[in-house]
């Protein structure tokens, strides 16, 4: 019973973690149709912002609470910051090559992960955080690791956030008008460029608050931390079909969950049970469990 | 005939300034050329209808009026002021309400938020109840999805998008196209009732509605105007109408 | 041939003998392009069927219904542009000639495809272009070479969407000649749509009028013209 | 507008067709030239460790040769590509060491599965287009990867990697001082890729796969079937990809798991970008010069002439994969032709297929344009 709580709870946890990632990236190939490599270095200086932030203001290893939510704040701002710089200047020139569009995000990434490994060396780096972060609570029985739920909680937050966002403020009806009819909302005396300067910073910053959240579950980073998540991200994005947020979430709790009981069992089994998951929700529900028929 | 002519027989008719001038447009889809030179002044307070056979170039002529599609060539003027190069958030802030072929109604939003999408900056309550009186059809709709509604609901959210703001020009394109004729009348009802109160560019291929709505007509063919003049001209000239507007024996 | 009914096409039904040029017009939005699409199986009909030369086309998918022989030009010119003009041609000359797909040879190794493919660019007058790249083409020769391409596949029945369309004034009565010489040379049965109305008149047997999704009249071009039932299903006059 | 023809065969043609020729037997006798090339190598040009720097080279243009095939010559984004370039090290590596077969048999084995392996995962991702397909691929490229990295019933070594059995393997083919015949089995497996590949391109298959590259939906409608062609060119580039990897295994004495997954799949894309997506041996040169930047970087990075220098130009320096993503970027942002594009005639294929939205319409039918 413990060890089922425990992989629940930290499943969720980790469901959480991608859904951070996946959130922004759905958002920005539903309005722009831009598949982004390069958020999983926009996680990668999350996690390395936070983690510097921390070394700055508390050093010696022991991370004080108000370091680690300074650090968060830093890691959003981080987030947001590199992802207007990639979309204003590098996307933007490329507007009519579409596929040039994604490999200038794979440069983008590329170059943005190494960046943190010539800053900062390519060791991995333990991140400190607050005691009673590292602090497990017992519940049924599992001891979890309190960063868990804090991981969760903030997921949860941003959820709501993000479905309030879109259903009830005027940016929020832009994206989700534009992610349907790009031209119309052009038409409509709207500057579509600016929506996707927003998107994409929005997008930025929840990664960069995913990667201060994922530094603080593994408890260390290193330069390859992001690239490695984005590919579960991606599956996520596609699993939920891309574009819905509420598809994301749904299918970030199910791959979280997967990848933890099935990477329990064998070393390797919950990955690979994603990867088949993936392929049979494309073959058999192209758009993803909650994509529209695009 | 040239442009300068078009144009000084439509101010001399009236003696006012036009509010839209399209002098000399050439505009491009992919390489095909597809207006070749239009040039036609829209006057204020009337409705001027654009018309000409499928293909003509009507649609495009509003597209590149709003910049979706760059004019490589010529200018265009609202109020005087050139408008050609600006961007087409730029173009619609001036002050014009589109009105597009397809409809376009964002199908995943309720009605009620299609029109405060369209609300630009300044657009003011009272104008979207003014709309919505027009269609108390959408009033009862507002929380509906607009991909549920029928084609001609949806035409009316279309409509009224373009109404919620103060504008100085209405570019309405096709509304009665694949809509039945019941739906047509009802279109053409809503449009009358909005007659008079702005300038409008109506593009249609449905003579019954230019007639009813029209104060002025431009005829374009192959990208070039082939003339311009009062609708009621045009609506007795059968043999401007066969020439141009399709059927009606061989030229 | 024998066509059946589709929902934005709305139960249209009428068949084509074989050998026959029939023009199909109709105001914006009445469906014409859609039937095309119905036809070449890039949509399918809710309700209804296709037939072909005596057989159920209706569940083919697009390649299968041009081996069938069904071919189709585009309203918007689709030519592969980065592709040399006789590239072109013999790419869809080839594509008729199969068996002829071994990889050790050379592309223009297939004399059957070879030979089609220049007569083809002679026929729609592209001959002395055959090495120029098609992205570099003026928009009629463009036009020009959707048709050698068509002809290439060898079809029986051809579609023509909007064949003029975008040509300018001067290069018009050429695309007609063009035409003709493919109708006169090869005797096929062609479907076109047209929104000239003096192309319609001239090239065809019999014209189809379309208005909202439902087929108004169907007749010779003549008795179409006159028909005041369809002057008002066309401009909306009652 | 003026009409731009194909060139024909005129003195600088010549000397283009010339140039590969004379590269090539220059290439043929490097094993026994003992001339020394200051800055680019170190020693004289015959030394072991020059030469197997210049043979993984080749193995990385067959790798980058054959994925330009799909990318390049079929419009295919694939994100999929190393696993191919995977099997071909590690299926024989795997008959080799655990199972002891001897070379031949163990070759045959990596070949057959690196061509079924592609034949399957094409026949899956192929049902989807764009960034689907670009997302499975990259799934199964992170599969292969997993079950290398997690060491999966024992046979791959996981993180360590699996070293060369050498005691099954004929005499030549081992050790430093043979290093000569492993260039040469490099070069002319790429000869031979090459010719293969270049016979296919302009093969009436070659000229469907361009066909489907600019427009697949008017590839249908002259009565083919894309995804058949589509299917051949990934199972032929899948099977390629995977002669690069075996004739890698020998030359790396081993296998490791930095030749499957996704980072490697990006590294090809690198190569091609940087060589010119447009031609077949724009690749090839991609990947040599990757390579050799990479290994030189390394190596100059760890110089004292480096260390010497002030942190903000030594610390970039000593990471070259952060050189080659501003290189890349430059390259896509204002050299989107690569190195080819640079010298090539008619090497121009992108502009339309990638064009992006002025192309599009194109295979849109269906929504009337006035």
């Amino acid at each position: 019973m413990s060890t089922f709580v425990l992989l629940t709870l930290t499943g969720l946890a980790l469901a959480a973690m991608y859904f951070l990632l996946a959130a922004g990236l759905s958002l920005i190939f539903g309005l722009m149709d831009v598949l982004n490599f390069a958020h999983g270095a926009f996680f990668t200086w999350g996690a390395y912002s936070a983690w510097w932030t921390i070394d700055q203001v508390s050093p010696a290893g022991t991370g004080s609470t108000p370091a680690f939510f300074l650090a968060i704040v830093v890691a959003t701002v981080v987030g947001a910051a590199l992802a207007t710089i990639v979309e204003v200047g590098l996307l933007r020139p490329l507007y009519a090559r579409p596929i040039f569009q994604v490999l200038v995000t794979l440069g983008a990434g590329l170059t943005l992960s190494q960046l943190t490994s010539v800053i900062w060396r390519p060791d991995a780096r333990v991140f400190a955080q607050p005691n009673w972060l590292s602090d497990t609570s017992t519940i049924l029985g599992a001891r979890v690791p309190n960063n868990r739920f804090l991981l969760i909680a903030a997921a949860l937050l941003v959820l709501a956030g993000m479905l309030l966002f879109l259903k009830k403020t005027r940016y929020g009806l832009i994206v989700r008008a534009g992610a349907e009819n790009r031209e119309m909302v052009r038409a409509l005396g709207i500057d579509v460029d600016r929506a996707f300067t927003l998107v994409f910073a929005l997008g930025g910053a929840l990664a960069g608050l995913g990667g201060a959240f994922g530094a603080a579950y593994f408890g260390s980073i290193d330069p390859s931390f992001g690239s490695v998540n984005l590919i579960f991200a991606f599956i996520v994005v596609v699993i939920g079909g891309l574009g819905s947020v509420t598809g994301s979430a749904l299918a970030a709790v199910v791959i979280g969950l997967a990848q933890q009981f099935g990477n329990y069992y064998t070393s390797w089994a919950g990955d690979f049970v994603i990867v088949l998951l993936l392929a049979a929700v494309l073959l058999l529900r192209p758009g993803g469990l909650m994509g529209s028929t695009r | 005939m040239t442009s300068t002519t078009i144009e000084r027989s439509a101010t001399a008719r009236t003696g006012t300034e036009p509010i839209l001038r399209l002098a000399n447009v050439h505009s491009y889809i992919a390489e095909s050329h597809i207006l070749q030179g239009i040039s036609f002044d829209v006057l204020p307070g009337r409705v001027t209808v654009l018309l000409g056979r499928n293909g003509a170039g009507k649609t495009t002529t509003l597209r590149t009026i709003l910049g979706l599609l760059p004019a490589r060539e010529g200018t265009i003027t609202l109020d005087g002021a050139n408008l050609t190069r600006d961007s087409v958030h730029a173009v619609v802030r001036r002050g014009i309400g589109y009105v597009p072929e397809d409809r376009d109604v964002f199908a995943g939003l309720t009605v009620e938020q299609n029109l405060r999408l369209a609300q630009r900056p300044g657009a003011t309550g009272e104008r979207l109840a003014r709309a919505y009186d027009l269609f108390p059809d959408l009033k009862k709709r507002g929380a509906q999805r607009a991909g549920s509604l029928s084609g001609g609901q949806q035409q009316m959210v279309a409509i009224a998008r373009a109404l919620v703001n103060d504008n100085r020009l209405l570019l309405i394109d096709e509304p009665s196209k694949g809509l039945a004729p019941v739906v047509v009348n009802q279109v053409t009802e809503a449009l009358v009732a909005v007659k008079g109160t702005t300038t409008i560019l109506l593009v249609e291929q449905n003579l019954a509605m230019a007639r009813a709505l029209g104060d002025d007509a431009v005829i374009i063919d192959d990208g070039r105007v082939v003339h311009a003049g009062s609708m009621d001209e045009v609506s007795g000239d059968e043999a401007l109408q066969a020439r141009y507007l399709g059927v009606g024996g061989h030229a | 041939m024998r066509f059946g009914g589709a929902t934005i096409v709305d139960d249209v039904s009428f068949t084509v003998p074989a050998g026959l040029f029939v023009s199909i017009i109709g105001p914006n939005g009445a469906g014409k392009t859609s039937l095309f699409n119905l036809l070449s199986g890039l949509y399918s009909p809710s309700a209804g069927s296709v037939w072909l030369r005596g057989d159920d086309i209706t569940g083919m998918p697009p390649f299968a219904r041009v081996r069938h022989g069904l071919g189709r030009s585009f309203q918007l010119t689709t030519v592969f542009t980065g592709l040399s003009t006789l590239e072109n041609t013999r790419l869809a000359a080839q594509a008729s000639h199969p068996g002829n797909y071994a990889f050790w040879r050379g592309a223009g190794h297939n004399r059957a495809a070879r030979e089609r493919a220049a007569w083809a660019l002679e026929t729609v007058g592209l001959a002395g272009k055959e090495r120029v790249v098609a992205g570099s083409l003026s928009h009629g020769d463009k036009r020009k070479l959707d048709l050698a391409i068509l002809l290439c596949s060898e079809p029986e029945v051809l579609l023509l969407d909007e064949p003029t369309a975008g040509v300018s004034a001067e290069e018009v009565p050429v695309m007609l000649e063009v035409i003709r010489r493919i109708r006169q040379v090869e005797g096929k049965t062609v479907l076109m749509v047209e929104h000239k109305m003096d192309v319609v008149h001239d090239l065809s047997d019999r014209v189809a009028v379309l208005a909202n999704g439902a087929l108004v009249a169907y007749d010779t071009p003549a008795a179409v013209m006159a028909d005041p039932f369809v002057r008002s299903a066309y401009l909306g006059v009652t | 507008m003026t009409a731009r023809t194909v060139s024909k065969m005129t003195p600088g043609g010549l000397v283009r067709s010339l140039a590969p020729v004379v590269v090539l037997l220059l290439l043929l006798v490097v094993p026994r030239l003992s001339i020394e090339v200051p800055v680019l190598f170190n020693g004289p040009l015959d030394r072991p460790g020059n030469l197997r720097l210049l043979a993984v080279g080749f193995t990385l243009g067959i790798a980058a040769l054959s994925y330009n095939l799909l990318f390049g010559f079929t419009g295919v984004l694939s994100f999929g590509h190393a696993l191919f370039f995977g099997a071909g090290v590690y299926l024989p590596a795997i008959a080799l060491r655990h199972w002891e077969w001897s070379v031949v048999p163990s070759l045959l084995f990596g070949l057959a599965g690196g061509t079924v392996l592609a034949l399957a995962v094409g026949a899956l991702s192929l049902r989807t287009e764009g960034v689907y397909l670009a997302m499975v691929t990259l799934a199964f490229a992170q599969a292969g990867a997993v079950i290398v990295g997690k060491n999966v019933g024992d046979l791959t070594g996981g993180e360590e990697g699996l070293s060369l059995r050498t005691r099954g393997l004929p005499e030549w083919m081992v050790g430093v001082v043979n290093t000569d015949n492993l260039y040469w089995m490099a070069l002319v497996t790429l000869i031979v890729v090459y010719l293969l590949a270049w016979r296919l391109v302009t093969s009436p298959v070659g000229q469907v796969w361009k066909g489907i590259r600019e427009n697949e939906r008017r590839v249908e409608m002259l009565g083919l079937r894309p995804y058949v062609f589509k299917l051949l060119a990934f199972v032929i580039s899948g099977a390629l990809a995977t002669c690069g990897g075996m004739v890698y295994l020998f030359l790396a004495s081993g296998a490791t798991p930095r030749v499957v997954g996704a980072n490697f799949t990006v590294t090809l894309l690198l190569m091609v970008i940087i060589g010119g997506s447009g031609s077949l041996w724009g690749p090839v040169a991609g990947a040599m010069l990757y390579h050799f930047l990479d290994i030189r970087l390394t190596d100059w990075a760890a110089s004292d002439t480096v260390a010497s220098l002030p942190a903000v130009l030594s610390r970039p320096l000593r990471d070259p994969l952060f050189i080659f993503g501003v290189i890349f970027i430059l390259l896509v942002m204002f050299f989107p032709r690569g190195i080819a594009g640079a010298f090539g005639g008619r090497l121009r294929p992108f502009r339309h297929v990638f064009g992006g939205a002025v192309a599009r319409p194109a295979v849109a039918p269906g929504k009337t344009t006035e």
